[in-house]
């Protein structure tokens, strides 16, 4: 019977809770709670400051997925129509977000920063092909917000700056098809 | 007149009767969500209709929508009987219940003791479910409630004795009107009465299967108790009998001990509905906060501190209306 | 005992004695029960109540449990054998998914096992992140815990529920800061072999800050919810007791080992990292029951508040790494060695024991899950108990199946 | 702090004792006895047949004196043998032994109910056994 009276605080507890703000955030088609800067996603290719496609297809986001998900393949070296430097390029790159673990070690390996991943709240489908994003998929993504995280930037603050350099990663970036194609 | 034909009057306010439950039961269910959702601090159901209201009614929907599964070695005709027994039983308590003066569906002499049996039945639905069920957890479930339902009918007899002592009636209307000038039940005599009513309260709870007493459906140990193999609208079904049980009870409760329809300014049925939601939502507060008992101490509960508890108020009822 | 023992030294013929007074898992039903009366129940692996994917065979006569199989693998994926075959910076978010409601804890035990084997130490402002998240982690897993072991007693639609969305409240708002930290709420791939990958943002500092001071100012709530409310006291005091001797003889760690008396916590007994400067209080009780239980971890979580608080007034600015960024699935390259790290997760010692080749991936990783140990003490406790009882001491128990399946 | 295991002549370096297969069981009582409670962990690794060494296993069992004295007793299991079991011992090595025989594939004599534990009873093979699945289409799986 005591117990059943010292229940009344928890009684208590629970009306004051009556009166609390709500903490749940409504549902998506209501509005969206605000997303951090960081929030990650699905995926999209971007473009680069001169309109290419940036992804020079090196496959190095093939080759570090943990879940390999990821095929890229290269297009081979060619000029580039808008800058006029010679550069590799992609031909095909594929993504199957039904098995992606959102790690971020796709974009961190990235040397030329072409693949992100996306600051959207919901990305789900109908289907499996809904979440098998092609090239094109990847690349109408690019319109929708992206999260902060590029290549450069994780790597940048991975490791300690340098401060004389900068614009290492898009220097960096034509020897990277090199490599990728030695390997 | 043709109301003054007792099967006509019967009939109407039965129609009546029935539908007040059925539509609190709908609409209790939306406010519990609402409520319980407050209380966990979000907003409960928002979707259907304006602040969710019409979620009752998609609820239904799906449920009728929802496939009929009798399951593999199940003993089909208990199964399938189980649910709407229940559902009758329950309904069927509240023909004895006066809602006003007059408005009462059966004026019986010993309407008190028909409420209360037909609810106490309301175990053989359970038991049904549970063993025509051919589930382990369901059979547990229904041993649980059987065993639950007979050691709480002692105290609750007894604690609905104190009234019926105090008025001198069996019958309902007898016990509302010896109440009347605000000398409830509850509050006069001091001590017998209130001990008595929370008592009452306390067992219904536990009758109803309602936290922290409803270790028969306990679904962390039990899955769902015996409703485990149900679905669709026999599923429905028992939910009903549940919430209607505890209408019921929260009904009985105001006659007997809060005076019934008797309130400020105007007398009528709407004081009688309102106190009996009002102990409904209390009902509501106490599921949502407290944690279950377990099964045998909660027995040790019923046999160690009710029973004697209700003895002892019951011989306390009557000392004082053998002295006054 | 069919283990030949040639000459016993007193300690351990004591110690097989007393194993005479401990229920024992190996109970032969067939024996004990001839005629077959007993009621056998399959408790899982899809029931309310055994968190994640458990089958518990259960012996009950009335409700009162003989004897208690659990079967596991129902989340086997196969962990260590993925180790195996990705290098050594692909696994950190692959055992994100082990202990799913604290994966900071894990990618720290992986990585810490790796660095064993590398011999380097990171940066302190690394270091900093790292005592940082596991804190906020704990305090996260244990808010978990006291919800899902309200749900346990008070089922999904009473009581137990409120709590349950009362402490998942404050706990989104902790995996609110990791997502600020990390970009991702559940599975954070924060760490890497030699530091961190993600430093901490701007303004970050201040939103743990009023995060955790919220949660401290709400604890008092739950105790009020449970820890004076008699149905609780009733439902855990004195239920599921673990004997001290067995639960070290079967590496019973964390608050479960704390809660039967023994003062024993890797963070200050072996320190790892920051822990090595940083002056912990253990909690400690001795009853041994899942109250008991209760109290270790209530005051476990304000034992990390306090820790997160400290370290966030010092973080020391410089490198979280003192390898070079993660470019290539294979720069990491242990030489030889077996390599062994623990370190004090929020459900006891979780260690990681490595083999390395000399290549880019480890030979064999194991992964010492504490679960995995908790759970083996549910047959000694289940015997002799009601069924509601064994749900109670599963969940106090605090098993996380993905751990102890891997 | 290394525990003295001289009268079995047995050398502990940096808590590592590399035991031989019949003396485990004794060196594990002795340990007992001395206070070490607590069960780490017990771990397999398989190596198979090269030229020098025939297919063997690698057993680890860690033991602990609390509060931090660790002790690892290291074993060279050849695979057409069996380790002792140290479950009469440290109950944790039940379940421990289960798991390494289930994935690693070691046989531990004496335990009391040597069943697999993660996998399904019927499950082929172990895999976690270098020779696991290299001829079926899973290899290289990636």
């Amino acid at each position: 019977m005591m117990g059943l009276l010292a229940a009344f605080a928890a009684l208590w507890v629970s009306a004051k809770n009556l009166f609390r703000p709500m903490t749940t955030t409504p549902l998506p088609w209501k509005g969206r709670r605000d997303l951090p800067e960081r929030y990650r996603t699905s995926f999209a290719l971007v473009h680069d400051e001169h309109g290419d496609e940036a992804c020079i297809g090196c496959k190095m986001c093939e080759k570090i997925c943990p879940s390999q998900i990821i095929t890229v393949v290269p297009g081979g070296r060619a000029n580039s129509e808008k800058t006029g430097k010679p550069r590799g390029w992609c031909k095909d790159f594929t993504l199957d977000l039904n098995a992606c673990i959102h790690c971020e070690l796709c974009i961190q390996v990235c040397p030329a920063d072409a693949i992100v991943m996306l600051r959207e709240q919901d990305t789900p489908g109908f289907s499996r092909e809904d979440l098998f994003l092609s090239m094109e998929k990847l690349y109408a993504n690019e319109k929708k917000a992206p999260s902060w995280g590029t290549g450069a930037r994780l790597i940048g603050m991975q490791e300690p700056p340098k401060p004389p350099k900068p614009e290492a990663p898009q220097a960096e970036a034509p020897k990277a098809p090199a490599e990728g194609a030695t390997s | 007149m043709i109301l003054g034909n007792p099967w006509v009057h019967g009939g109407v306010v039965g129609f009546v009767v029935v539908n007040f439950l059925m539509v609190t039961f709908a609409w209790s269910v939306w406010f519990e969500r609402k409520f319980a959702g407050r209380m966990q601090n979000r907003p409960g159901p928002t979707e259907v209709g304006p602040f969710g209201l019409l979620q009752p009614i998609a609820d239904l929907l799906k449920l009728l929508q929802k496939q009929d599964i009798v399951p593999d070695g199940a003993d089909r005709a208990l199964f399938n009987l189980a649910p709407p027994i229940g559902a009758i039983l329950i309904l069927a308590s509240a023909a004895a219940l006066p809602f006003g003066p007059g408005l009462v569906a059966a004026d019986l002499d010993v309407g008190v003791l028909f409420a209360l049996s037909i609810t106490s039945l309301m175990v053989i639905p359970v038991w049904m479910a549970g063993w025509a069920s051919n589930n382990k957890y369901a059979l547990l479930g229904a041993m649980r409630a059987a065993a639950q339902a007979v050691s709480f009918e002692v105290p609750l007899l007894l604690s609905a004795m104190v009234p019926i002592v105090l008025a001198g009636s069996f019958s309902i209307a007898d016990i509302v009107a010896a109440q009347s000038g605000y000398a409830w039940f509850a509050l006069w005599p001091p001590g017998p009465g209130l001990v008595a009513f929370v008592l009452f309260f306390l067992t219904s709870l536990a009758e109803a299967n309602r936290i922290p007493f409803d270790i028969p459906e306990a679904e962390s140990e039990l899955v769902a108790g015996v409703t485990t193999e149900y679905t669709g609208m026999k599923f429905g079904l028992f939910y009903l009998a549940e919430y209607v049980h505890t209408l019921v009870a929260s009904l009985l409760a105001t006659v007997l001990f809060l005076g019934g329809w008797e309130g400020p300014f105007v007398d009528g049925p709407h004081w009688m509905i309102a106190k009996a939601l009002g102990l409904y939502a209390f009902i509501f507060w106490v599921r949502w906060t407290l944690l279950r008992y377990r099964a045998d101490q909660f027995m040790a509960l019923c046999w160690k501190v009710l029973v004697p508890t209700s003895l002892a108020t019951l011989v306390a009822a009557a000392l004082w209306k053998h002295l006054s | 005992m069919a283990v030949g023992h040639g000459h016993l030294p007193e300690p351990v013929a004591a110690l097989i004695r007393a194993r005479a007074a401990v229920p024992n898992p190996h109970l032969d039903v067939e024996s004990y029960d001839p005629e077959g009366d007993l009621l056998v129940l399959n408790l899982g692996p899809q029931h309310p109540s055994t968190h994640g994917v458990l089958r518990v065979k259960l012996y009950l006569d009335g409700e009162v449990c003989i004897k208690a199989v659990p079967y596991l693998g129902y989340l086997h994926r196969g962990v260590e054998k993925l180790c195996e075959k990705l290098t050594y910076v692909q696994i950190t978010p692959i055992v994100d998914k082990n202990d799913y409601v604290a994966a900071f804890s894990n990618e720290l035990a992986i990585n810490m096992g790796f660095e064993t084997l590398l011999g380097v130490e990171p940066p302190p402002r690394a270091q900093h992140i790292r005592a940082l998240g596991a804190e906020m982690q704990r305090v996260a897993s244990h808010l978990l815990w006291i919800g899902t072991f309200g749900l346990d007693m008070g089922g999904a639609l009473g009581g137990g529920a409120t709590l349950f969305m009362h402490t998942f409240r404050e706990r989104e708002s902790i995996l609110d800061c990791f997502e600020v930290l990390t970009g991702s709420r559940f599975h954070y791939n924060t760490l890497q072999v030699g530091g961190c990958r993600h430093d901490i943002p701007a303004g970050w500092e201040t939103l743990v800050r009023q995060t955790f001071a919220t949660i401290s100012a709400r604890i008092e709530e739950y105790e009020s919810f449970v820890r004076t409310n008699a149905i609780f006291l009733a439902r855990t005091r004195g239920v599921g007791v673990v004997d001290a001797e067995l639960a070290l003889s079967l590496g019973v760690s964390g608050p479960v080992l704390r809660a039967s008396g023994v003062d024993y916590d890797l963070r200050r007994d072996r320190p790892y990292g920051l822990y090595r400067e940083l002056k912990v209080n253990v909690a400690t009780a001795s009853a041994g029951d899942c109250q008991a239980r209760f109290e270790v971890r209530l005051a476990e979580m304000r034992e990390s508040i306090r820790l997160v608080n400290l370290l966030l007034d010092g973080v020391p600015e410089g490198p979280i790494n003192v390898l070079k960024a993660v470019k290539l699935p294979g720069t990491v390259k242990p030489k030889p060695g077996i390599g062994y790290a623990a370190i004090e997760s929020p459900r006891g010692e979780l260690g990681t024991w490595v083999v390395a080749d000399g290549s880019d991936k480890p030979y064999r990783c194991k992964i010492r899950g504490p679960s995995l140990h908790a759970l083996s003490l549910l047959p000694y406790l289940a015997p002799g108990q009601n069924l509601s009882d064994i749900i109670v001491t599963l969940g106090s128990l605090d098993p996380i199946m993905g751990e102890v399946d891997r | 702090m290394s525990i003295d295991l001289s009268h079995f002549d047995l050398v502990a370096e940096n808590d590592i004792v590399v035991v031989p297969v019949d003396k485990l069981v004794d060196v594990a009582t002795y340990l007992r006895g001395q206070g070490f409670e607590y069960f780490v962990y017990c771990c397999a690794a398989h190596y198979p047949a090269s030229e020098s060494e025939p297919d063997r296993a690698l057993v680890e069992y860690r033991l602990r004196r609390l509060p931090a004295e660790d002790v690892a007793l290291r074993l060279w299991i050849p695979s057409s043998d069996a380790c002792p079991s140290l479950a009469g011992l440290w109950q944790a090595a039940d379940w421990q032994e289960r798991e390494q025989f289930d994935l690693v594939g070691v046989r531990f004599a004496g335990h009391p109910d040597l069943r697999r534990i993660m996998l399904p009873e019927d499950w082929p093979g172990h895999p976690l056994r270098r020779d696991y699945a290299i001829d079926t289409r899973h290899f290289p799986w990636r």
